[in-house]
């Protein structure tokens, strides 16, 4: 049912500003490229804080800033400051080669000396690293020529995949030793296609491109980045011309202006999932499997986010390393409702327990809830919803005191198992939520195993077993709408960032 | 009057000491502290330890309230957790936005609000006022969101006549010297300038002024009423003055009195509606700096923002008393 | 011919009827379905259908019969949701309202009256009190006491009583400096059994006109806390809560935008219409 | 030829009809002292707000005009109607403590007029306005006229108010019981003032009061009046030697006497009051008949 203005019009004079005509975005030549963006930038240090832990900023850092290794639109690597990487036969070193020719914003020469400094600055504890575990297990960083050379203190199989991943990015040495940590957050400097402008913190950054990037310079000379948190102010600001980009809307605003102006909708590496706690009706294997059962995925992917969206079984994305097609999870409510007679349930004596779910973090999270306790109503399953804020999500979790169920999305740009599966589901890390003795022993050796083929198969194990105990429930792959004006070709990149650099003049 | 002044100053002291205390108290009660949300997969336990220490969250509250007012009194509030920037410099350095609009906001609800009440009273008693005081009512029955909801649909899209979001368009280079863009862009004469702020502003400024020019409309309409029926106003028209002189220099002066205290008070709810309405027009004032504080669990940073609004609330209550007593020539001029 | 009506003087007629009457009405009605809500909606207001979703109000072509005012992007029915929506909108007001006046009109009575250290006490948490800016003090509220109907009625009632008290502080020192107080003292009243009796009465005009008032502001409180997604945490449907999902796709769906904000706007109307029809009925001075 | 000319005036509540003023016939002559007397309520001070165009919104012009100095203000445009009444009448107003605009300092409330209504000049406006105070016996004209109101006590104010009435050199004046508000002392200088001030001017005085001891002080001849209509019409003298009309006499009787203080009052008889009454009924029948 298309929108009729004239029945708006007639129904009531104080609300017809509501019926839209829309209007013809302006198609001419863009010389200087205006980005609404979704979230605003609080911090310039990519590498401390909780900034460096947010996927949605990670598109501005890298901006600014080059990661040790690039990681290409589809998330496989490739040569980025380091030309090439890896251990030695034992694997007790691990080796990198560091591209020479490049210089920092402010004309000072990029050198091996600043990849040994960021790597050690980030392994040490007192900088408030937020993944220093990771960069720990690196240690005695030295330089020899153009080649920076570390001992292995304990095996981490994923450490060059953090190269490319949260927090993985140099910092100029000699420049912050100079201005201190202040001093850079006032003018941060990178290797990166784009030099910082001008920065109005809660309003704008304007990027000026650097001229000797050395991946080529950007297409756009000036980029604006307008941070414009409410998504309906931001549809306003594309249709209306005001900027030519922008990205997290809803998917019916995409559908409705992807017709008149341009729109990508690509999965991205983020999936949005039901955590399971094994606390009270849940320790119950049949309630877990008939909630997982009972759930169309399909239909509400169609329904709510208008088919933006892909359906998955286990906690891997078509894109990921451990991906596995055969593992399925079929939405059979009839099988539900067996399984729930089978431990005394019905219609008429329903199984309860809550539900917990964030509002308006990710696109419709609250509805889809909403949809998925009402399939789980047909079968007889009363799940009450609690809405909470991240932040309490996130404290619920490190404590281990989620509701039975909770609703959250998992990002994991490098589409490693451990990052994926692994955090999200050995006992001890403080971010799963199911304590299983079972799991923790499948999962254990797979930390440290060294045969990468080997590795994977373990962790395609674990998500069958996942999967068949119904240990979580994987909903979707979320699907990344971005709409820009006719002037402008948006190359979207999986891990959910916005890169201006990889946007060319149509 | 000494007396009267040291009292005021006693009493503020006193207000601004209440907030302090209670602010601190109730956000660190608030769940989901900040340590949980920096917590990336895979950090540990004494990671979680390590950071707590490190933002000295671990200390007792008194401990934290001691250290936190030790700071206030060298004017350090502490640094933000989220923007790691001291929050004075952050929170100073968004208050003239938050200022510039409100009093953006003032401005055109006196306006509006004069018209209604002084239109209201010349055609009073006829369908004129009724249907000024319709429209008083519809004013102030929409919340102020939904307002700016309405004008981003209508002039931001439908008729793009102003922008809606953001203070200033980015690509302008901005020769200000303080953040006070809308005051000194007049001052150094950039009327350019001056021009695109006003069309960022003028939007949000509109919706935080709908719901004040209705209660401005109103009070005054109902004051100016009142003054008509006295007697140096009757005495004014046998000089031969026509109704409009006499409801513009007599009645008016006389009836805005009463009126400024209420709008003094009305104009703090103003300010404190800057934090939904900055938020909607993406407009980077206290307001919105507020939200993403309160969502982000930055503790130093809300304390140091809920502070300020204290002391623009407490400052406006003085403003108001004092140009209450200037105008009021019985108190100007004692007897 | 009327001969003692001669001099002709108290005859002019008040004007205020017609307002009064109409927004009496509405709220009759909004309370009427608040109570038989159960009864009278037609369809579950939570009841879903996926492939209902969206559809149009029943007079546009394309419309779901039975689904009067169209459904959400969730297939449920928008009118049963507004409906039901009446209910807690009613509750919020009465509840919130009813209490902030107790709380505020008490604490407003006492310092207005009783004046000496009560008073400074009482003026002071009401400078505090109004130091925070509102709308960030109750999301601030809302976090800790979590999401729900009772911590909304507890953020309206935290911030709004000083609305009353300090309104009623003023109308209690007003009245106090009176003649016919200072007889009643003479007459041997005590302080409390004087302020209660004498006072009382002549600010009920008052805190009932604030009343209203109020109470049409407890349910815009509601609307803005939905929008910030904090209100009503479970299922249950709210005014608010349904301006705020509408307003994602009001494009496609106008009408589940539409109705709930109509409906909204005309209650409160009503309330601060009803106010002000109060306050000219009481206020005597009011030529 | 009488400079004012009030001639079958009817005024009428706006939307019931219930009537106010019953075809009422005055005039008055240049330099003439009319006193209007009646009960609170019998519609004298209404005459007054009709002749200076004030009347409250409420109110009706049902029938009659007013003729001032030949002119029939009914026929004129308002904004010319309030010209003129403002260049050739004015009011002293009854209570002083609200007659005068607290947020304004007193010389402009009396030089405003002199300026934007008869378009003098500043200079000339503000000398006669330091005259006109000097002759109403203000000490320091010129401090005063810096001062506000609330800094002069009520009589000190009247004073200001004869004053400013005076200074526009009006031809008539209306006082509308200009000392019912001022306590007893003060009642006796004001009227002496305002009856020195109206010989000296020569302004044509309508004196509206309902104390016949004040119309005897003041006035040359009075209009009695009784629920809006003219009872009796006669020289002060030949009323206080012995009024016509019994009502009129009944009033007389319930007057206290300045020279007779302990004398005892008899209020107006039951029978007087139906009398009088009935008259007024015959008016109106006879009027909608």
């Amino acid at each position: 049912m298309n929108l009729d203005r004239r029945t708006l019009l007639k129904l009531s004079a104080a609300t017809a500003t509501l019926g839209m005509a829309g209007l013809p975005a302006r198609a001419q030549a863009i010389d200087e490229l205006v980005i609404a963006y979704n979230v605003t930038l609080p911090s310039w240090d990519p590498t401390v804080g909780p900034s460096a832990v947010n996927p949605t900023i990670q598109g501005l850092y890298q901006s600014v800033f080059d990661q040790f290794i690039l990681q290409q639109p589809d998330l496989s690597p490739a040569p980025g400051l380091l030309t090439e990487w890896g251990w030695n036969e034992d694997k007790t070193q691990v080796r990198m080669t560091v591209r020479e020719g490049v210089t920092w914003h402010d004309g000072s020469p990029f050198t091996a000396e600043d990849v040994a400094w960021s790597l050690a600055r980030v392994a040490n504890p007192e900088t408030g690293s937020p993944i220093q575990f990771v960069w720990g297990t690196l240690a005695n960083h030295r330089v020899e020529g153009n080649t920076v050379i570390a001992d292995v203190v304990q095996f981490d199989p994923t450490i060059f995949k953090w190269m490319y991943f949260l927090t993985g990015y140099v910092l100029p040495k000699a420049y912050y030793e100079r201005v201190g940590a202040e001093g850079f957050e006032a003018a941060p400097i990178g290797t990166g296609p784009y030099m910082v402008d001008k920065f109005e913190r809660n309003a704008f950054v304007r990027l000026k491109a650097n001229p000797n990037y050395w991946g080529g310079k950007p297409d756009f000379d000036t980029v604006t980045i307008k941070f414009v948190t409410d998504a309906a102010a931001r549809v306003a600001e594309v249709e209306s011309g005001n900027s030519h980009v922008t990205l997290e809307m809803p998917y019916e605003e995409f559908d409705r202006l992807k017709a008149k102006m341009g729109g990508v909708a690509a999965p991205i590496s983020d999936i949005g999932m039901i955590f399971l706690n094994d606390i009270e009706v849940m320790t119950d294997p049949n309630v877990r499997m008939a909630a997982a059962l009972s759930i169309d995925k399909q239909t509400i992917i169609d329904r709510l986010l208008s088919g933006y969206g892909v359906k998955i079984d286990t906690l891997q994305t078509p894109e990921y390393d451990a991906y596995d097609p055969s593992i399925t999870v079929p939405y059979d409510p009839d099988r539900a409702v067996e399984l729930l007679k089978a431990s005394g349930y019905g219609p008429d004596n329903p199984v309860k327990f809550k539900i917990q779910t964030t509002r308006g973090f990710k696109p419709k999270d609250y509805e889809m809830v909403q949809a998925i306790v009402g399939l789980w109503r047909k079968v007889g399953i009363e799940a009450e919803i609690e809405v909470y804020e991240i932040a309490k999500h996130y404290e619920l979790r490190a404590a281990d005191q989620l509701a039975p169920a909770a609703f959250y999305n998992w990002g994991n740009s490098v589409g490693d198992p451990t990052t994926s599966t692994g955090f999200a589901m050995f006992g001890p890390s403080p971010h799963s939520v199911w304590d299983g003795e079972d799991l923790i022993n499948m999962i254990g050796p797979l930390w440290g195993e060294k045969d990468e083929a080997k590795r994977i198969e373990g962790w395609k194990a674990v998500d069958r077993y996942i999967a068949e105990n119904a240990l979580v429930i994987p909903l979707l792959q979320y699907v990344q709408p971005i709409l820009h004006a006719p002037g402008v070709v948006v190359t979207p990149h999986a891990s959910g960032a916005l890169l201006p650099h990889l946007m060319k003049r149509a | 009057m000494l007396r009267a002044v040291v009292l005021r100053l006693v009493t503020t002291a006193i207000t601004l000491i209440g907030v302090a205390v209670i602010v601190f108290v109730v956000i660190r009660v608030v769940p989901g502290n900040p340590i949980a949300l920096m917590l990336p997969p895979g950090a540990t336990e004494e990671d979680v330890a390590r950071l707590t220490a490190l933002y000295g969250l671990d200390k007792s509250l008194p401990a934290q309230f001691l250290i936190w007012v030790q700071g206030v009194v060298q004017g350090d509030f502490g640094t933000s957790i989220t923007a790691r920037q001291p929050v004075l410099d952050l929170v100073l350095g968004r208050l003239p936005a938050t200022l510039e609009l409100s009093v953006m906001a003032l401005v055109i609800a006196c306006l509006l609000g004069g018209v209604a009440a002084l239109t209201g009273t010349r055609r009073r008693d006829t369908k004129v006022e009724g249907a000024i005081d319709v429209a008083n009512g519809m004013a102030l029955s929409v919340p102020d969101f939904l307002w700016g909801l309405i004008l981003i649909l209508a002039f931001g899209v439908l008729i793009p006549v102003f922008h809606i979001s953001g203070r200033v368009t980015p690509s302008l280079d901005l020769p200000f010297a303080t953040n006070f863009y809308l005051f000194e862009s007049l001052l150094r004469l950039r009327f350019d300038l001056w021009a695109d702020i006003v069309s960022h502003m003028f939007l949000p400024a509109l919706a935080l002024a709908i719901p004040l020019a209705a209660i401005i409309g109103q009070l005054l309409k109902q004051s100016l009423k009142e003054t008509m029926h006295l007697d140096y106003v009757t005495l004014s028209r046998t000089k031969g003055y026509g109704e409009n002189h006499v409801i513009l220099r007599e009645a008016l002066p006389n009836a805005v009195l009463p009126t400024l205290t209420l709008v003094g008070v009305q104009f703090t709810f103003l300010i404190g509606g800057t934090v939904i309405i900055e938020r909607l027009f993406s407009y980077e004032g206290l307001g919105n700096m507020a939200i993403d504080a309160v969502i982000n669990r930055d503790l130093p940073l809300i304390q140091g923002i809920v502070i300020l609004f204290a002391v623009i609330f407490t400052a406006v209550n003085l403003i108001v008393d004092l140009t209450y007593a200037a105008l009021n020539p019985r108190l100007r001029h004692g007897g | 011919m009327a001969v003692e009506g001669i001099d002709g003087r108290g005859r002019v007629r008040r004007r205020a009827g017609m307002r009064l009457w109409l927004s009496g009405l509405w709220l009759a009605l909004v309370a009427l379905v608040a109570l038989l809500a159960p009864w009278i909606a037609p369809k579950d207001p939570l009841m879903q259908d996926l492939f209902l979703g969206r559809m149009p109000p029943f007079w546009t072509p394309g419309a779901e019969p039975g689904f009067w005012l169209g459904t959400d992007s969730l297939g449920r029915d928008v009118l049963s949701r507004i409906i039901h929506g009446a209910r807690v909108a009613m509750t919020v007001a009465l509840v919130a309202g009813t209490i902030t006046a107790l709380i505020g009109a008490t604490l407003g009575l006492m310092a207005g009256f009783l004046r000496g250290w009560v008073d400074l006490v009482i003026s002071r948490m009401i400078d505090i009190w109004m130091a925070f800016p509102p709308v960030l003090f109750s999301i601030l509220l809302i976090a800790v006491l979590g999401p729900g109907l009772t911590s909304i009625i507890i953020a309206i009632v935290v911030i709004d009583w000083t609305r009353f008290a300090r309104v009623v502080r003023a109308e209690a020192m007003a009245q106090g400096a009176m003649d016919y107080v200072a007889s009643a003292r003479v007459a041997g009243r005590g302080r409390i059994g004087t302020m209660l009796v004498e006072i009382g009465p002549n600010v009920l005009p008052t805190i009932a006109v604030l009343l209203t008032l109020e109470m049409g502001i407890a349910v815009i409180v509601e609307a803005i806390l939905s929008f910030v997604n904090l209100s009503i945490s479970t299922d249950d449907p709210t005014w608010g809560g349904m301006i705020a999902e509408g307003r994602a796709s009001v494009h496609q769906a106008w009408w589940v935008l539409v109705f709930p904000l109509v409906t909204l706007f005309l209650t409160v109307l009503a309330f601060s219409q009803l106010g002000e029809g109060l306050k000219d009925r009481f206020d005597p001075v009011l030529r | 030829m009488s400079f004012l000319s009030v001639e079958n005036l009817s005024l009428r509540i706006r939307g019931d009809g219930a009537r106010l003023l019953r075809s009422v016939t005055l005039a008055v002559r240049p330099g003439e002292v009319m006193g209007l007397v009646g009960e609170s309520g019998a519609g004298k001070s209404m005459i007054g707000k009709a002749i200076l165009g004030i009347l409250p919104r409420a109110v009706e012009l049902s029938g009659g005009r007013i003729v001032l100095e030949g002119q029939d203000l009914g026929t004129l445009p308002a904004a010319e109607r309030r010209r003129v009444i403002g260049a050739k009448a004015a009011l002293i107003p009854q209570d002083p403590l609200t007659a005068l605009n607290p947020s304004r300092r007193i010389g402009p409330q009396i030089t405003d007029r002199l300026v934007d209504i008869l378009g003098w000049d500043r200079a000339r406006a503000e000398a006669r306005a330091a005259d006109l105070l000097a002759e109403v016996q203000i000490p320091q004209p010129a401090r005063v006229m810096r001062s506000y109101p609330h800094e002069l006590s009520g009589g000190m104010r009247q004073r200001v108010l004869i004053a400013s009435a005076f200074a526009a050199e009006p031809k008539l004046i209306v006082a509308d019981e200009p000392t019912t508000a001022l306590d007893v002392t003060v009642q006796k200088q004001i009227l002496r003032l305002i009856r020195q001030m109206q010989e000296r001017h020569g302004t044509a005085l309508l004196f509206v009061t309902h104390d016949l001891g004040v119309v005897s002080k003041v006035c040359q001849n009075l209009t009695v009046l009784y629920a809006g209509a003219v009872v009796e019409r006669a020289t002060v003298g030949a009323f206080f030697a012995g009024p016509a009309h019994p009502y009129s006499r009944a009033l007389l009787a319930a007057t206290p006497k300045y020279t007779d203080p302990t004398g005892s009052l008899t209020p107006v008889p039951e029978a007087v009051v139906a009398a009088v009454r009935a008259e007024v009924v015959a008016m109106d029948e006879a009027e909608d008949g």
